[in-house]
C-alpha cells in the first residue's frame, strides 16, 4: 500500500513555508487551522501526491514540528486543513498562530485510504472524539464525488457535547437527506438542548445497525473506542478486512528513520498510518 | 502569533527628551507578533488611556506593553484601562524606560537601544502571558483568638465590639494570664486586678464571645479565611453548667498542700481549685494529679458536698472543630528559670526569688495577703536587693535580647517595698535604666529620688548566707569598687522568654518563630502584627517580651487587621501563586520545607480503585504569596509561578 | 567462613524467613573482574551472590525501580557506606520508607572487603558521622587542587575539552540513585532551560546544572564518573560540590534518613562573603 | 602482484592525501578517550587499540548536526541550509565491524526518501579498513556473521603484516582505488604473510535467534523483563553503537533566529516513544530493550535483510550495568533450544 | 577595534528592594552606564541559575543577582534560600572556569538608589576591562557552525 517517492526534495527534512488563512475553533483546546502554500512549486508537489489518509508534520521555527493528519481531503488540494488538540509545546504554538502568520509544514508522507476500492460500496464512518479529522477527510473525499458511492453513514460520538469538533460540517451533513449521521455523547456529556443520542459510540453503533453488505467502514478514534467499536462491529457481521483505521505514533522524521513510530515491525509513518483491522490485529498489542 | 500593542510614552520631556521615541515606535512595528506600536505624550492622561483602550478593540489586540515610567508607578492604571477595554489586566506588561533608563543614561543612543531591548523583551514576556484571574476566597467571619492574657482579651473585646465573632481560648482554668498575678502596674500604680477583672468579666460575658477556658488548640489547617481549628476541652471533672461557683468543695477538699501555680508556689491549693478568687469563669477545677480520689481511688468530698451534683469523675476530654476565618495568637510568655544562675542562689536560699514572686507577695490578693514578707520565715525584710538583668542581655549564660519590662518593674518594687516597708533599704543593681515610654524614666527617677532606692551600676557576682543574712557581693562600676551587701531579701528581674511549648506551638498554628521561640512577624517595621501566614496575627509578649500598653495596642492592632478582613465576604488576592505539575512532581517535598508560608501540602494521588499511585505536592493557593522560592527549588522544574513562569521569564531573556 | 560465604548465608536466611522478598545484591559480571547487580527472590539463589573489592556500584537507586516498595515488603540490599547515604537521602526525600530495606552492609577498605554491623539506616549512623569527620582525601584531590590552581580561563578550557566529550547518554543521570526525578529538567521543553542537543554549550549546561541538583545530595559512589562511556571525570565535580556545602553549610549529604536537604532550609547566619 | 603499504610510508601517504585536498581522519587517543580525528601525521594515529571508544558512524551522522538556520521575520521566514562541509576525506585504519555498520545502515538511511546528511557524506569519504588481529573478551563479529576481515562498507582492506611493519592492500572499490592511486609510488609491489586474524568465537546462534524473536508468541515473553530488570535506562548503548540511527529533531536559538538540529535519540529513553498525551507505547524499560533486540535482529532483517548490528561489542564493554546484547542473545539462544 | 567594547550585562533582580532602588536612582536623577538590563522578579527565591547560564548564552559578559538584605525579605526568607543557592551555584561556576568577576550578587535595598548607581557603574567598569567573555562566545559559536568532521 506504500506510495512514497523522494518527492523531488533536496533536504528531505526542509519544511515548506505556510500561511495561516482561517482558524477555527472546534472544541476546548482544539483547533483547526487552514494552510496555504508560499512556494507554488511546494504547492504543486503537494497536488501532485497528496492522497486522503496522509499524514504531514506540522511546525512553527523554534518550538518544532508535530505529526497530525491532513484534515481536508485530496478533492479539495488549494489549501491544507489541519486540526489538532493543544497539549505540547509545538501544538500550544500552533494554536497561537494567528491568521497571517507563518508556520511550516512537511509531507504529505505515508499511505492513503484506497478509495478508487470503496466505489459503489456503502460507507460507514465511524469516529470518537477529536479522531473525527482522519475520518472528515476521507468523508469529504467521498462526499465530493458522491454518485460513485451508495449509502453513507456516519456515527460520531464525543464525551461532551463540546468535546464534538466540526459542529458546522455536522449541521451540514445532517442536512443532507444523502447522509444519515448519528451523533452521541457519553452519558453526562449532554447539555440541556442536546436532541441526539446519548451512549457511548459502539452500543450507539449497535442499535444503529448498519448493514455490513456490500460495507466498507472507516474508524477512528482513541484506543479504547477503537477495541470496543471493533467488537461491535464483529457482532454486526463486518469483516476485518472491511475496516479501515488509522495510527497515530509519535514521529520526528515522518519518513522511516528516526525510529520511534514503529508498532512491531511496522513502519507506521511508512506503511501507515491507514491499516485495515486486519493488519492491525496481527501487530504486537503491547507496542501499541 | 500574538498580536501586541506598543505604547510608548513620552512623559513629556522625561522620556521624550532623552530617548528616540520615533525610532522606538519604528523598531517596535518591525517586531514579529506587533500589531501596532504608537507613541503619545502621556499615555497616563485620561486622552492616553483612551488611546490604549481604542487600540486595544480595533486591532483585537492579545496582549499590551507600555513602555513608560516604573511599573510600580502606573502598572495598576494601565491594567486597569486593559480590563475596561476588555483585555484581562494581566495581559499589561510595563518597559521601565524612565526610571531606568532616560533619567539616568546620557548618551541618547545608548538610552534609546536599552530602551528597545527593554521593550522587546517585555513583548516575547507579555506573549505567554496568561490570563489571570484574581483569586477570590470567602471568608468565614469567626475570629479565633489563642490566649485569655490581657492581649488576647482586648482582641477579642475589640473584634467582638465591632459585631463580629469570637472564640477565646485559654489554656488554664481562668482568664488572666500574667497580668491577673501583678500587684500595681507601672507607671501609674493603679492595680493590676483592678483595671484587669472588668475586662475578664466583660470578654466572658459578651454575646459574641465564644469563651473556652482549660483548653488547647490541637490543629490549624486550612488558610486566610478557611481555618479549620481543633479544640480540646480538657476535662475539668466539674460541669460548668451546673456550678453555681459557691466554692464549698474548694473549702471542703481534704488535700490543700499543693504548690499554688498563680502565686508563684508562695502559697498552697487544694487539689479543687479556681486559680484565683476572681477567676474568670469562677468555676473549679480538679487537679487530677493530686485529687485523693483519682490517686488513691477514694474520696469524692467534693461531690458529696456539692449540692448541685456538678462534680463528674467520669467527664473526658472533648474536641471541637471549629471553623475560623482569621487567627489572634496572644500566647505570652513565661519567666526564665534561673537555675543557670548558681550563684545568685535561687532556688538554695528561700529568701531569693524572682519578680514575679514578688508581686504576688505585694499583692493584697496574694498569699501574704501584700504585706512584704519573707518566705522562709515571714519576717519583714528590712534590707532588700533587686538585681535586674537577671538572665537578659547577657549572651553567655541566659539570652541575649533585653527584656524591656525589668527595669520598670524593677523600680516599681523598689516602688511598692519603700512604701509598705517603712524604713527598710532596696539597693538595685543595674546595667542600664531603660525607661523609654510615656511617664517611664519620670516613674524611675521617682524611685530614686522619692523612695530612695539606691541604684548601684554593676553586675551582681555572688549572693550567700552568713549569719542570717543574704551576702551580695556585686561591683558598683560608676565607683569602681566592689560593693558587698547584708540584705534579708533578694529578687531577680529573671528575663521574659517564649512559653516552654511556643516553637511547637508555632508549628501548629503554622507560624514561623525566632531562635527563641518568639513569633515572627511577617515584617518588623512595616507589617509588626501580621505572620508570615495570611490571616494569623500576632499580639502580646509572644512575639517579643511588651509591656501592658505595647501588648493591649498591639492587641488591638490585631483587632483592626481582623475586623479589616472581615469586612468583606471575599478576599480577592494577585494571581501570582505557584501551581504544581502534579504529573512530573516526584514528590520530594524540598518545596514544602523551603516555602515560608508553609503553603504546600502533601496529596494523595489515587488510581480509580483507591489505591495510592504517588504522593504529590499541592500549592494551596490561599496560602501562597508567590515568592517563587519552591519554583527555584524544584528539580524537575514541576513548579511554575503565575505571572513570572519560567516561560515568560525565558522569553524575556532571550528577547534582551 | 569468608566475609561472602557469611553473606550469602545471611541473604539466604532473610529470604527463607520471608522478612525481605529480594535481595537486590551483587552477581558474577560478563567477565572475571566485572560484578553486575543481581536480584534475587529465592534463597537457593544466594550462592550466586559475590561480595568482594570488585562490587562497586551503588544499588541504592534500584530501590526507587517503580512498583518495587509499593506493597510496603521489606527489600534486602547489598551497600556500601555511601550507598547507605543514599537510602537515608532518598528516605529524607520521601522516596522510601527506611523501614522497608534492609541493609546488607560492607565495605571496602584499601582494596579489601570488610563487613559492617546493622540492616537498618540508623544501625549506620555513628559509622557515617565516622566519615563525615575523617573525610579520605581520594587520589582525585591533587587534580582537584590543579584545577583550582588554574586561571579562570585554564579551567574553563579544562572543562571545555572534557565536556565537549560529551554525548548526553545521561548514563551519568541514569545511573545516579539521587536522580529520580519523575521528569529531568532537561526533559522539560516548556521551556527548554538546557540544550539538549550534545554541543560543548549544551553539555556544559547540562552538567552544570546535574551538579548544581547534586550538590549536598551528591554521596560520592562515583556511579556516574564509573559510567561516563566518554570518561569525563565527573567526580571531580561532584567533589568539589561536596566540599563546598560542608564548608559553607556544614553539610555531609546523607547523614541520616531526616536530614534536611541543603537548599531547601538555611540559617540566618549562613556565610555571605561574596555578596556586596 | 599484491601491493604493501609499508608503515613507514604512510606520512608520505598523508602527505599526497593533503596535497590532494583530502582531509585524513583516523583512530586517535586524546583526552582519556579515543575516536576518529582528522590528523596531520601518521604519529597521531592509535594502532594499539582494537576498536576506538567511539564509532565510525561519528563521522556520517554526528551526535548533533545543524540542519538549517531559520529567521523569523514579521511578514517572512528565511531558512539557509547547513550541509555537510563538503571536503573529500579519507578515513585510515577504521575496523571491519564499524565499516560493515555503515553498510548497514546505507538502506535505511536510502529508504525511498535519501538522508542528504548521511549520503553527501558517505560519498565524500573513502574508507580504508584494517583487518583486525587481536579481539578482546565483547568482540563478536562472528556470531553475526561478519569477520576480522570483512570486506562490507570498506573501500580498501587492509591486512597487517607481521612486524608490524606495513599492510597487505586490498583495493576493494573504484573509489578506494582513486584515493589509492595517488599514493602510487609508495606502495610496494611485493608480497609478505599476512598476520593471522584474530580470533573471535562465535558466541550465540544467530539464525535461532532470528526464528525465536519471529515467534509473536515470544513478544510477551517474560524473558524480557528478567533479562533487562537491572537496565537503568541509558543511550550508552545506542550511542556508542555504529548501527543505530535513531535521531530527533531540536529548535534551538533564541526568539526569532535558531538552528534546526539533528540530534542523536535513544529508544532506551523513555521518552523517546511518549505521546503529549501521556501514553507511551514503549513505557517500560522491558519493552524498550525488546524494541532495541527486536528491531536490530527481527525488524530491520526483515526490511533490509541484514542485521542492524556488526557485532562490535561496545553495548557490553561500555554498558554501565554489564548488559549488552550478547548476553541477551545467549539467553535467547538458550531459549530457542 | 576601532568602537570602545561595550559589555552587555543582564541583571535580575527582586522588585521589592533592588527593582525600587534603582527607581529610586531614576527619581534622585543618579547617572549609570546603560549596559544593564534588569529583569524583575518577584523575589531573589525566584531567581533560578538557570537564568544565569540562559543569560550567558544571550551573550551576556556579566550577570548582576540582587534583592534584599538579610531580614528584609518581602516574603521572610525567600533571600536566605537565594542566598544558599547562589553560595553553590557561584562554588559551581568558579570550579568550572566561569570568572567570578562576571557573575556578582548583591543586597540593594529600595533606600539605596546611591549603592544601585554606583554598583552598576562599578561593574560596568569592571566588565569592560574584563573584556568580551570569550570563551562562552566560542561555546556560542560552535553551536552555530556546521560539524566540521
Amino acid at each position: 500500500m506504500t506510495d512514497n517517492t523522494q518527492n523531488g526534495q533536496q533536504n528531505i527534512y526542509k519544511p515548506a513555508i505556510m500561511k495561516v488563512v482561517q482558524k477555527r475553533d472546534e472544541a476546548p483546546g482544539v483547533k483547526t487551522l487552514r494552510l496555504e502554500f508560499q512556494d507554488p512549486a511546494e504547492h504543486e508537489r503537494f497536488k501532485e501526491h497528496y492522497r486522503t489518509g496522509m499524514f504531514g508534520l506540522y511546525g512553527i521555527f523554534g518550538e518544532g514540528e508535530s505529526t497530525f493528519c491532513v484534515a481536508s481531503p485530496e478533492t479539495r488540494k488549494e489549501y491544507i486543513e489541519c486540526t489538532f488538540r493543544q497539549s505540547g509545546r509545538v501544538t500550544s504554538s500552533l494554536a497561537s498562530a494567528e491568521i497571517g502568520d507563518l508556520v511550516t509544514y512537511r509531507g504529505p508522507y505515508g499511505n492513503r485510504f484506497p478509495i478508487e476500492e470503496f466505489y459503489g460500496k456503502n460507507l460507514l464512518f465511524i469516529a470518537g472524539g477529536i479522531a473525527l479529522p482522519p475520518t472528515r477527510s476521507v468523508i469529504w473525499s467521498c462526499l465530493d464525488q458522491r454518485d460513485k458511492f451508495g449509502k453513507v453513514t456516519i456515527v460520531y460520538g464525543a464525551r461532551t457535547v463540546a468535546d464534538l469538533v466540526y459542529k458546522h460540517e455536522l449541521e451540514e451533513w445532517q442536512n443532507r437527506s444523502d447522509i444519515e449521521l448519528v451523533l452521541t455523547v457519553d452519558p453526562g456529556g449532554e447539555s440541556p438542548d442536546w436532541q441526539h443520542r446519548i451512549g457511548f459510540v459502539p452500543s450507539v453503533l449497535e442499535e444503529a445497525a448498519p448493514s455490513p453488505d456490500n460495507c466498507v467502514a472507516v474508524l477512528c478514534g482513541p484506543p479504547v473506542m477503537i477495541k470496543f467499536t471493533l467488537i461491535s462491529l464483529g457482532k454486526l457481521g463486518f469483516n476485518e478486512k472491511n475496516v479501515y483505521t488509522t495510527l497515530e505514533n509519535r514521529m520526528k522524521c515522518g519518513v522511516g528513520k528516526c525510529g520511534r513510530c514503529n508498532v512491531g515491525s511496522v513502519y507506521i509513518c511508512k506503511e501507515g498510518p491507514v491499516f485495515t483491522a486486519a493488519e492491525v490485529s496481527r501487530m504486537p498489542a503491547g507496542d501499541l | 502569533m500574538a498580536k501586541i500593542g506598543v505604547f510608548i510614552c513620552h512623559c513629556g520631556e522625561n522620556i521624550g527628551a532623552k530617548i528616540d521615541c520615533t525610532k522606538l515606535v519604528s523598531a517596535m512595528n518591525d517586531h514579529p507578533g506587533v500589531s501596532v506600536s504608537v507613541e503619545y505624550k502621556y499615555f497616563c492622561s485620561d486622552p492616553g488611556q483612551e488611546n490604549v483602550k481604542k487600540a486595544i478593540r480595533e486591532h483585537n489586540l492579545t496582549g499590551v506593553v507600555v513602555a513608560a515610567c516604573s511599573p510600580r508607578m502606573h502598572e495598576a492604571t494601565f491594567r486597569k484601562a486593559c480590563a475596561e477595554a476588555g483585555l484581562n489586566p494581566y495581559l499589561c506588561e510595563i518597559a521601565n524606560i524612565r526610571e531606568q533608563c532616560s533619567w539616568v543614561h546620557t548618551d541618547q543612543d545608548m538610552a534609546t537601544e536599552k530602551a528597545i531591548e527593554i521593550t522587546r523583551s517585555l513583548i516575547e514576556k507579555v506573549k505567554l502571558n496568561n490570563e489571570l484571574q484574581p483569586i477570590e476566597v470567602p471568608v468565614t467571619k469567626r475570629a479565633l483568638v489563642i490566649g485569655g492574657g490581657i492581649a488576647g482579651i482586648q482582641a477579642a473585646l475589640d473584634i467582638a465590639n465591632a459585631g463580629q465573632e469570637v472564640v477565646l481560648v485559654e489554656r488554664e482554668p481562668s482568664l488572666g494570664g500574667h497580668m491577673a498575678q501583678l500587684s500595681e502596674t507601672f507607671p501609674t500604680l493603679d492595680c493590676s486586678q483592678c483595671i484587669m477583672t472588668p475586662r475578664m468579666v466583660e470578654a466572658a460575658q459578651h454575646p459574641k464571645i465564644r469563651l473556652l477556658t482549660y483548653s488547647e488548640v490541637e490543629q490549624v489547617e486550612g488558610f486566610i479565611g478557611n481555618f479549620k481549628v481543633r479544640i480540646r476541652q480538657k476535662s475539668r471533672y466539674v460541669d460548668m453548667k451546673a456550678c453555681t461557683g459557691c466554692g464549698d468543695c474548694i473549702q471542703k477538699c481534704p488535700q490543700k498542700k499543693i504548690s499554688d501555680e498563680f502565686d508563684c508556689n508562695l502559697g498552697k491549693r487544694p487539689a479543687i481549685y479556681t486559680p484565683f478568687a476572681q477567676a474568670v469563669p469562677n468555676i473549679p477545677v480538679i487537679d487530677k494529679e493530686h485529687c485523693t480520689f483519682f490517686k488513691n481511688g477514694k474520696c469524692k468530698v467534693c461531690q458529696k458536698v456539692c449540692e448541685t451534683d456538678a462534680i463528674n469523675f467520669e467527664m473526658q476530654d472533648e474536641f471541637l472543630e471549629l471553623e475560623i476565618g482569621a487567627i489572634v495568637v496572644a500566647t505570652g510568655f513565661q519567666i526564665q528559670n534561673t537555675a543557670m544562675y548558681g550563684e545568685y542562689g535561687y532556688g538554695k536560699y528561700a529568701d531569693v526569688i524572682t519578680g514575679l514572686q514578688f508581686e504576688r507577695l505585694a499583692s493584697a490578693s496574694g498569699p501574704t495577703a501584700g504585706k512584704i514578707k519573707r518566705p522562709s520565715d515571714g519576717v519583714e525584710p528590712e534590707t532588700i536587693v533587686f538585681i535586674q538583668c537577671a538572665g537578659s542581655r547577657d549572651p553567655s549564660k541566659g539570652v541575649k535580647y533585653c527584656s524591656k519590662i525589668c527595669c520598670m518593674y524593677t523600680a516599681k518594687h523598689a516602688m511598692l517595698y519603700a512604701h509598705k516597708v517603712h524604713g527598710g533599704k532596696a539597693h538595685v543593681f543595674y546595667m542600664d535604666i531603660r525607661a523609654a515610654g510615656k511617664g517611664y524614666d519620670e516613674f524611675t527617677r521617682r524611685a530614686i529620688e522619692e523612695d530612695e532606692a539606691s541604684y548601684l551600676r554593676g553586675r551582681v557576682s555572688k549572693v550567700w548566707k552568713e549569719n542570717g543574712k543574704l551576702m551580695v557581693r556585686g561591683v558598683d562600676t560608676l565607683l569602681g569598687k566592689p560593693v558587698e551587701i547584708a540584705a534579708d531579701m533578694v529578687v531577680l528581674a529573671t528575663a521574659i522568654t517564649p512559653q516552654p511549648d511556643a516553637k511547637e506551638f508555632a508549628k501548629v498554628v503554622g507560624i514561623g518563630c525566632d531562635e527563641y521561640g518568639f513569633y515572627n512577624e511577617a515584617h518588623l517595621k512595616l507589617r509588626p502584627v501580621e505572620t508570615a501566614t495570611a490571616g494569623i496575627f500576632l499580639a502580646g509578649a509572644c512575639q517579643s517580651p511588651k509591656d501592658i500598653p505595647d501588648s493591649v495596642s498591639q492587641a488591638s492592632a490585631c483587632a483592626s487587621k481582623v475586623i479589616g478582613l472581615f469586612s468583606r465576604d471575599q478576599l480577592e488576592r494577585e494571581p501570582v501563586i505557584a501551581v504544581n505539575n502534579e504529573s512530573t512532581c516526584s514528590g520530594c517535598w524540598g518545596c514544602a520545607l523551603a516555602c515560608p508560608y508553609n503553603a504546600i501540602e502533601k496529596k494523595d494521588i489515587l488510581s480509580r480503585s483507591g489505591e495510592l499511585i504517588k504522593r504529590v505536592a499541592f500549592i494551596n493557593p490561599g496560602l501562597c504569596q508567590g515568592c517563587g522560592t519552591c519554583v527555584t527549588f524544584c528539580r524537575s522544574n514541576s513548579i511554575d509561578l503565575a505571572g513570572f513562569t519560567e516561560k515568560q521569564i525565558f522569553a524575556e531573556v532571550m528577547g534582551l | 567462613m569468608s566475609i561472602q560465604e557469611q553473606y550469602r548465608k545471611r541473604a539466604a536466611e532473610l529470604l527463607a524467613s520471608g522478612e525481605v522478598k529480594i535481595i537486590i545484591g551483587y552477581g558474577a559480571g560478563s567477565t572475571p573482574d566485572r560484578r553486575r547487580a543481581l536480584f534475587i527472590r529465592s534463597a537457593d539463589d544466594a550462592s550466586l551472590l559475590h561480595v568482594d573489592a570488585a562490587c562497586d556500584a551503588n544499588l541504592s537507586g534500584y530501590l526507587v525501580s517503580e512498583g518495587l516498595l509499593s506493597d510496603r515488603k521489606k527489600v534486602g540490599i547489598f551497600l556500601r557506606p555511601e550507598g547507605i547515604r543514599s537510602v537515608n537521602i532518598l528516605a529524607a526525600e520521601s522516596q522510601l520508607d527506611p523501614l522497608q530495606i534492609v541493609i546488607i552492609g560492607f565495605n571496602v577498605e584499601n582494596g579489601s572487603l570488610a563487613a559492617l554491623q546493622g540492616s537498618g539506616v540508623n544501625d549506620f549512623s555513628s559509622l557515617i558521622s565516622t566519615l563525615k569527620e575523617s573525610r579520605s582525601t581520594p587520589e582525585e584531590q591533587a587534580l582537584i587542587e590543579k584545577i583550582e590552581g588554574m586561571t579562570p580561563e585554564e579551567r574553563f578550557a579544562f572543562w571545555q575539552a572534557e565536556f565537549s566529550k560529551c554525548i548526553k547518554c545521561y548514563a551519568c543521570r541514569q545511573v545516579c540513585p539521587m536522580c529520580y526525578c519523575k521528569r529531568c529538567i532537561v526533559d522539560n521543553n516548556q521551556p527548554q532551560w538546557v540544550h539538549t542537543s550534545s554541543h560543548t554549550l549544551g553539555n556544559f549546561e547540562w552538567n552544570l546544572v546535574r551538579a548544581f541538583h547534586l550538590s549536598g545530595r551528591c554521596v560520592e559512589c562515583g556511579g556516574c564518573d564509573r559510567a561516563c562511556p566518554v570518561n569525563i571525570p565527573l567526580r571531580l565535580i561532584n567533589r568539589r560540590m561536596a566540599q563546598e556545602v560542608l564548608d559553607a553549610f556544614d553539610h555531609f549529604s546523607g547523614m541520616s534518613h531526616t536530614q534536611e536537604p541543603v537548599l531547601a532550609s538555611f540559617k540566618k547566619d549562613d556565610p555571605e562573603t561574596f555578596i556586596l | 602482484m599484491t601491493k604493501i603499504l609499508l608503515r613507514d610510508r604512510l606520512d608520505d601517504c598523508i602527505s599526497r592525501w593533503h596535497a590532494a585536498g583530502l582531509d585524513v581522519i583516523g583512530p586517535v587517543s586524546k583526552n582519556n578517550i579515543s575516536q576518529f580525528d582528522t590528523i596531520q601525521k601518521a604519529g597521531e594515529l592509535d594502532f594499539g587499540i582494537i576498536l576506538p571508544d567511539r564509532t565510525l558512524k561519528d563521522l556520517f551522522f554526528p551526535q548533533t548536526e545543524p540542519m538549517f538556520r531559520y529567521r523569523i521575520g514579521k511578514q517572512q521566514i528565511d531558512t539557509e541550509e547547513y550541509l555537510p562541509p563538503g571536503r573529500q576525506r579519507i578515513v585510515f585504519g577504521a575496523r571491519p565491524c564499524d565499516v560493515s555498520a555503515m553498510a548497514i545502515d546505507d538502506p535505511l538511511f536510502g529508504w525511498d526518501y535519501k538522508d542528504t546528511y548521511w549520503f553527501k557524506r558517505r560519498t565524500e569519504t573513502v574508507i580504508v579498513t584494517i583487518a583486525c588481529t587481536s579481539a578482546d573478551e565483547f568482540c563478536m563479529c562472528t556470531s553475526l556473521k561478519l569477520a576480522p576481515d570483512s570486506p562490507q562498507g570498506s573501500d580498501i582492506l587492509l591486512r597487517p603484516l607481521e612486524g608490524n611493519r606495513g599492510w597487505l592492500v586490498e583495493e576493494l572499490t573504484e573509489r578506494g582505488r582513486d584515493a589509492f592511486s595517488l599514493i602510487e609510488g609508495l606502495l610496494e609491489n611485493a608480497t609478505g604473510d599476512p598476520l593471522p586474524l584474530a580470533v573471535v568465537p562465535v558466541k550465540f546462534d544467530l539464525d535461532a535467534c532470528r526464528e525465536w524473536l519471529q515467534n509473536p508468541e515470544n513478544f510477551e515473553s517474560h524473558f524480557w523483563k528478567e533479562i533487562s530488570m537491572r537496565c537503568i535506562g541509558c543511550g550508552t548503548c545506542t550511542f556508542l553503537c555504529p548501527t543505530c540511527h535513531c535521531f530527533d529533531f531540536q529548535d534551538e536559538g533564541d526568539t526569532y533566529t535558531g538552528i534546526r538540529r539533528k540530534n542523536w535519540d535513544s529508544c532506551s529513553f523513555a521518552l523517546f516513544t511518549m505521546h503529549t498525551s501521556g501514553h507511551n507505547p514503549r513505557s517500560t524499560q522491558s519493552a524498550r530493550w525488546r524494541q532495541r533486540i527486536m528491531h536490530k535482529f527481527n525488524y530491520f532483517p526483515g526490511k533490509f535483510s541484514l542485521n542492524s548490528c556488526s557485532g562490535c561489542g561496545r553495548c557490553t564493554r561500555e554498558c554501565p550495568v554489564d548488559m549488552g546484547i550478547t548476553e541477551t542473545l545467549q539467553e535467547i539462544t538458550k531459549l530457542s533450544k | 577595534m576601532s568602537e570602545p567594547f561595550e559589555p552587555k550585562i543582564v541583571a535580575f533582580v527582586c522588585t521589592y528592594c533592588t527593582y525600587a532602588g534603582a527607581d529610586l536612582a531614576g527619581t534622585s536623577r543618579l547617572k549609570y552606564p546603560p549596559n544593564i538590563r534588569m529583569v524583575r522578579l518577584p523575589c531573589t527565591g525566584r531567581i533560578s541559575p538557570m537564568f544565569i547560564l540562559k543569560a550567558l548564552q544571550k551573550g551576556a559578559d556579566g550577570v548582576l543577582v540582587s534583592g534584599c538584605h538579610p531580614g528584609d525579605c518581602h516574603f521572610t526568607h525567600g533571600n536566605y534560600h537565594a542566598r544558599r543557592r547562589w553560595t553553590v551555584f557561584r562554588a559551581l561556576l568558579n570550579f568550572t572556569g566561569i570568572p567570578l568577576e562576571r557573575i556578582r550578587f548583591s543586597w540593594i535595598s529600595a533606600a539605596e538608589g546611591v549603592k544601585f548607581a554606583e554598583l552598576i557603574s562599578s561593574l560596568t567598569e569592571d566588565i569592560r576591562k574584563l573584556g568580551p567573555f570569550d570563551q562562552y562566545k566560542a561555546m556560542i559559536h560552535e553551536t552555530e557552525t556546521p560539524v566540521s568532521l
